[in-house]
């Protein structure tokens, strides 16, 4: 269906399947494909709580602009089977407009994806692969969807010789004649959507997902050393930086537990070298101790942690931002550290690059809040540019005299002593602890040293990456991580509807940047904060800490579900007339 | 074992002390572990940057401050995950880790294990007192099981924890038990554990005076072990097993390859990988 | 020295001394004859860092009214020698008024003690215990004491005879001689204090330390089964625990981490028998992920977190209130949970109680937020009520049909079956889950278990326990925990001459009381938070959730040293102007 | 061990099997173990509601629910503790752990080791596929040094850790070895695991048909232990230490008296102790 005219002209495409149908791939092919094409898009998959076999969707969207959302409906559904889809029909929204292209064999189409009132057209893809020798359904699937769409034919060609290689010529073959067939059928449906393919690339893309762009970032701002512990959704940063690091004269350590590897990190940075982990919400929780140690020994690390749907073991495979809590105040004691949060899949780059340099130029623990949308959405978007940022570690020279390791100095950053230089030797201490570093519980060194690891993150100066700001309304809307991109393309279909909004996106949560957000909201009549999470958090450390210069107000909900931009055009609309 | 350690010329062990006073009790044996480990180091000629010494927290684990190395004072239990760390990242370093029995085999009792499957190159250096000292006198893992105290009234009843048998199941390359009382003799082990590639592990009789009086009379007790150290695992398990705890000197020396990384391969540019992304 | 009008007529004594010099026993003494004398009081004791063998000192306050928070100034100084007196001179603050009595043989009276102008008497105190057969100087210094204050003879015999029943005759002898030698030698000392001795007991009196106190009301909630891992300054209220858990039937593990800890807890208490742990910070740091599988699968637990100087390792053996942010926030996910704080020592007993009670009623964790201060300052309080709650574990019939361990029924609290109930067999969960505890992905399910598990705390009716509000002023002072006393008593000052302000204590920290905080600041002009914590935490908190109906000030500092009534009766004033 | 079970009136293995349909892949072991639990169950004639299994988290460690009993998904890792805490408390229940090799010996190590020594009346069941399987593919303690994947590529280069000589070392009192293909005589073991008084630790080989394709040709190594159980601790640790991984059966019985808490004291009332307090 063409978009309504203030709309992203975009295409939503969900093929759905049991466990082995080969969504996912059909899916990835489909993405790999319009990129070579020229486009912009996404891809995220849903998938059952079974390791295999269970049921899966590929939810792809295709624009000619940059997205950061899914889109509000699905043009096309395209089910392999209907296996299970009670249990996801709900990520799956349809309209009236939108096409379900079933397969009689499968049975009736169900009631959940009847209810919406799309066209169903018939296509029996089980038994057409059968035609073809080796053919399997995903393939025809995807030949029907290229069809559609007009995806030009030479670039699923590429595609597919690139994704069998290995699979030798005979596979090539069935899929090319299965993508075939299914391109032919879909002559058969009537189907308009918006022509995506007209534009030519004119800077370099990519294709990436989130938590290889945190690797990337990372890598960029010079970690060397990670030592973690798998889980979902991390586990794929962690193991693209196993793969990566390698060839870059790093390495990840599998540690025994996530008390384990915060603690190698801990100690890789003391000796030196750069290091991170990342996990997700239960893991962060067990980090929280010696994030502590880290804060007060005043050694630098980054945490990227990719959250899932929480509390405990919660929704492991799906989105929320429900960390934001525990990442600013789940360490004990008075604690002052970093907070990050990337505004993007592409932003996880940047963001993850800036930790890095600012745990290092700050000698302090740095929370990177990734989330699995942002993590594991594969996006087509411009190369990330690649910053050189200027400040690092200040590390204390050899043999300059007696080298205090807690000295009051340089605006709370004081010279670190890496081991192996003579003359400089000290204690790393989470004793509270005078400027040599020696154990001390006298109240002046308390509150000195409590000054100290405060100022150094409140002085230092962020410069304008502290937040993305955009558009010039009377009305912010105000987002944060994931949660920007659905936001930012809210408003730029409100903006097309005649209201401006200016959206304000902080990408430096922690320390609270009064200051800033004053002077961002300058102007503005009344804000709303938009998060994806129960409680609010983000909405409540906003006015608890930054005394915003007008009224807040938020709208609030939690995962699974990812925000959509029509929810939101909705919300900020009903919002923007209170 | 290495024969008596001669007079070195040079390095004393007074250059690996600092000029901070400990807190330790007066009689503590951990005083006796302090000279022991600086002389271990005189005897090895470290320079004392080129040594970490790492801790978690307990009386013993306020080892770090007293030495003019480098040290790290961590938290409670985890001192030899941050000294993997370390030690993985910079293996130009001597990293030792000092702690107590309370630390290592209570609440560090995974990261012991792991480390000892592990095999980095460190050595470990276990004051045991079977007591947890700082907390003022609470049952350890190696507290026998009818020790009275107050959180456990009329004792545990619980079988110790046995930290030699534990090393030698999950993979410790060299274990090897001393008492303070003997620091010469505590020193040479540690020379063997330090120069011995991989995971060492040194249990250190060290009493408590204050809340096990009793620990006084180790030193009437203590014995060189009457038996070789041994490569056979075999061995040195039935040894260990049957082992009361009192018997001093190396029990075990392996020669598994201690784990490393590969940090020196193709040195790229994080831009090298960027290839993979692209379109 | 007579207090000023507007004081509670109090003295303030402080003995000091080397390890074994014996102040903390002398100390201990005194605050027993005074009890029995009929007055009320408090003791303190500071010591360094050593296990044995440091400096110590002794501080007693004692007043014809409760008391609970330390004196302005010392009245009284006996130091039986100076050792490491530099180290904590600051926490025994002198004026011109003070008395110091010294010991010459132990050098001159050092400067940072001189300075304060003090008055200086000399007193040979170890000579004079060489003159009684295995006299010792510490019992000397108490009878200078009771000779100076004028404390009953009798009292002070009594309790020497009870403390040195086990160490024999000879011992009891020796120490009232030398006691004796004291009273003779206060004789030639002029000093003038408060007759506090005048009034008699009405009600029964307890000395009890915060910690006893925080154990009782935890039998008394109930609680049958403590697991727990050593760490100061909570080890005493397990000990406690471990020793009169036995007389009830209960009993205490120690457990290898609080990993283990807080997880056989939660096994307990899913037992059905009601269950808690005592730490410090580092140690709730290490149980938050399980706190949050608490939350999750609703199972009541308590968690006492006895305060210490924060981050990390901090200042393990003096006060702060530091970890009220980790306490509130620090579980990763939405993850609602109760956080209450004992306003004074003998109200650890009413806290605690409550706090178990409430866990129970409402299935949920609970934490109680006292510190060092409260857990190891020794009180003479009047005995505190004993309370029968009746709310308590709803439990689910055995038989009764199907039973839907998490049915949204009940304002959000669903009977929980017990093992060994029939046909109520369930499977709790930390994975998100259905109304039957099956795990769940779907967003529907995740919504309404999040919105149960909100509900079921925020619309419980707390009645009046959850603040203390005293007093009717324009202005209001609001303090938390053990910041309360010092608070109580500066207004009180202040209320003498004729300011008068109202005091609001709240009890129950989370959830949040956003109507109730409305309630009880109405009709005032300005609030002032006071808290012992660098970063302003419950402020923070306050302005985030609560949406005070005035404007908001704070008055806060980091620990160790504890909030003094003057230093208040200062601040307050300053504010009370601006 | 036991004889052959013979044919049960009453309960039989369906009655302990909840209507949940696991989400394990087709070919899984872990079914098989679930058999083996529910046959177990019944030869012991338990009543379903005084059986409570408790459980971490991974694959393996949702078997609590689809059982019939009580049972308690707890966070990745604790579950020995949070059953320690429900068996103490709780005598009269019946307790079993399960889970797998990753949540048992990786991030729950330090527990298992307490849980050995502490010799609490319960049955640790471990599916042991040397892999993490919940989480797609990574190397657990378990897993061979040379066993290549995508966060170890090229494999750990780690000594494999030992559960069964891990568990004697700290004190398990019943060691023994299953097989999921071997649905019966896991049986078997099970019922003897729970007979035996104490901690009784049974690995289950239990292969990971996803990630360790090469597992389905365990079938074809196991083989019944050929010695028979023994009581000698000495013996035990000889067998174990020498042992391949694939002998299955009874491996050690022991004697200890498990850890008990005296909760059936004076029964007083909390009003009973405030007379410390009265001045
Ligand atoms: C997480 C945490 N839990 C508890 C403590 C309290 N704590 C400090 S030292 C110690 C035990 C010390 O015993 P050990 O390691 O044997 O050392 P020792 O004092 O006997 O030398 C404990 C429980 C802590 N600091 N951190
Ligand atoms: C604190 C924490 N860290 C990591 C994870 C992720 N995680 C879930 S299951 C698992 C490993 C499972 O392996 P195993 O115990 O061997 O079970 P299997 O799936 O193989 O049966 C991990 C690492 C988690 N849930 N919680
Ligand atoms: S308490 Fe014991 S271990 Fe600690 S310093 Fe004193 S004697 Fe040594
Ligand atoms: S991933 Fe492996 S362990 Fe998990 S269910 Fe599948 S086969 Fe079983
Ligand atoms: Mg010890
Ligand atoms: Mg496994």
């Amino acid at each position: 269906m063409t978009a309504k005219d203030d709309e992203t002209p975009s295409l939503s495409i969900a093929l759905t399947g049991s466990g082995g149908a080969g969504v996912i791939t059909a899916g990835n092919m489909l993405l790999d494909a319009a990129a070579k094409a020229g486009c912009y898009g996404l891809f995220a998959r849903s998938s059952g709580p079974q390791i295999r076999g269970g049921e899966a969707a590929a939810m792809v969207r295709l624009a000619k602009e940059p997205v950061a959302a899914p889109g509000d409906v699905f043009d096309i559904l395209i089910a392999i089977d209907w296996h299970n889809i009670d249990r996801f029909a709900v990520e799956l929204p349809l309209s009236t407009e939108s096409l379900v292209i079933a397969d009689p064999s499968q049975g009736e189409v169900p009631e959940v994806i009847a209810a919406s009132g799309a066209r169903i057209a018939e296509l029996p893809l089980k038994d057409l692969a059968k035609t073809v020798a080796k053919g399997r359904p995903n393939m025809i699937a995807l030949g029907v969807v290229a069809g559609l769409i007009g995806l030009p034919d030479e670039v699923a060609d590429e595609v597919m010789a690139r994704a069998l290689k290995k699979r030798g010529d005979e596979a090539l073959a069935a899929s090319r004649d299965a993508f075939a067939l299914g391109v032919e059928a879909a002559g058969t449906m009537s189907f308009d959507g918006p022509d995506l393919w007209t534009r030519a690339a004119t800077r370099e893309r990519w294709i990436i997902n989130g938590n290889e762009a945190a690797g990337l970032g990372a890598v960029r701002g010079g970690v060397r050393f990670v030592a973690a512990y798998p889980i979902t959704p991390a586990t794929d940063l962690l193991e693209w930086m196993a793969l990566n690091l390698q060839r870059l004269g790093g390495a990840l350590v599998q540690a025994e537990d996530e008390l384990a590897s915060i603690n190698m990190i801990i100690g890789a940075s003391y000796g030196g070298t750069p290091a991170l982990t990342a996990t997700s919400g239960p893991g962060l929780a067990l980090m929280s101790e010696s994030l502590g140690l880290a804060v007060a020994s005043e050694v630098p690390v980054v945490v990227v942690d990719v959250m899932r749907g929480g509390p405990s073991t919660g929704i492991p495979t799906k989105s929320e931002q429900s960390d934001l809590n525990i990442a600013l105040f789940g360490l004990h004691g008075d604690a002052p550290h970093l907070v990050l949060a990337p505004t993007s899949v592409s932003d996880c780059v940047f963001t993850t690059q800036w930790a890095v340099t600012l745990a290092e130029a700050l000698q302090s623990p740095a929370i990177v809040l990734s989330d699995q949308l942002l993590g594991q959405t594969r996006a087509i978007v411009d190369r990330p540019t690649d910053i050189a940022f200027v400040s690092q570690r200040v590390t204390a020279d050899a043999g300059a005299g007696e080298v205090r390791r807690y000295a009051l100095a340089g605006g709370g950053v004081s010279p670190m002593a890496i081991p192996g230089a003579p003359g400089a030797q000290y204690t790393a201490d989470g004793l509270e602890h005078d400027e040599r570093g020696l154990p001390s519980s006298r109240a002046g060194d308390h509150v000195t040293q409590l000054d100290k690891r405060a100022a150094k993150l409140d002085g230092f100066d962020y410069g304008n990456h502290w937040a993305e700001i955009e558009g010039d309304g009377r009305r912010a809307v105000v987002a944060w991580g994931s949660s920007t991109g659905a936001v930012r393309e809210a408003l730029a279909r409100l903006g097309s509807r005649g209201h401006e909004f200016r959206l304000v996106s902080p990408r430096l949560l922690a320390p609270a940047q009064p200051a800033r957000w004053t002077e961002a909201l300058e102007g503005v009549e009344r804000a709303l904060v938009v998060e994806l999470n129960h409680s609010a958090q983000f909405y409540r450390y906003l006015k608890g800490y930054c005394d915003p210069p007008c009224p807040v107000d938020v709208y609030h909900r939690p995962g699974p579900l990812p925000l959509r931009v029509g929810e939101l055009v909705a919300e900020i609309e009903k919002w923007s007339r209170s | 074992m290495t024969s008596s350690p001669a007079p070195i010329p040079g390095l004393t062990a007074r250059d690996y002390k600092s000029e901070v006073k400990p807190v330790w009790c007066p009689g503590c044996g951990d005083f006796s572990v302090l000279s022991a480990i600086t002389k271990a180091l005189a005897e090895l000629k470290l320079p004392p940057e080129k040594v970490s010494v790492i801790s978690g927290i307990g009386c013993s684990s306020r080892m770090p401050a007293y030495m003019n190395s480098y040290g790290f004072h961590g938290v409670h239990g985890r001192a030899v995950a941050l000294a993997t760390g370390l030690k993985l990242s910079r293996p130009d370093l001597t990293v030792l880790v000092t702690g107590g029995d309370g630390d290592g085999f209570s609440i560090g009792g995974n990261h012991f294990l792991h480390a000892c499957r592990r095999n980095v190159d460190m050595t470990y250096i276990v004051m045991d007192n079977q007591v947890y000292g700082m907390t003022k006198g609470q049952p350890s893992p190696t507290t026998e099981p009818d020790w009275d105290s107050a959180l456990s009234p009329g004792g545990t009843g619980l079988r110790p924890f046995h930290p030699l048998v534990i090393a030698l199941a999950s993979g410790a390359n060299f274990i090897a038990r001393g008492f303070s009382g003997d620091p010469n003799g505590t020193a040479r082990l540690i020379v063997d554990a330090i120069r011995t590639p991989g995971f060492s592990f040194v249990e250190v009789l060290s009493p408590c005076v204050t809340f096990r009086e009793d620990q006084r009379g180790w030193k009437k007790i203590v014995r060189p072990a009457p038996v070789d150290p041994t490569e056979d695992i075999g061995r040195a398990a039935r040894r260990l097993m049957t082992d009361d705890g009192f018997n001093l000197g190396i029990l075990y020396t392996g020669k598994r390859k201690p784990y490393q990384l590969r940090l020196d391969a193709v040195e790229e540019e994080p831009a090298a990988l960027e290839t993979q992304f692209v379109v």
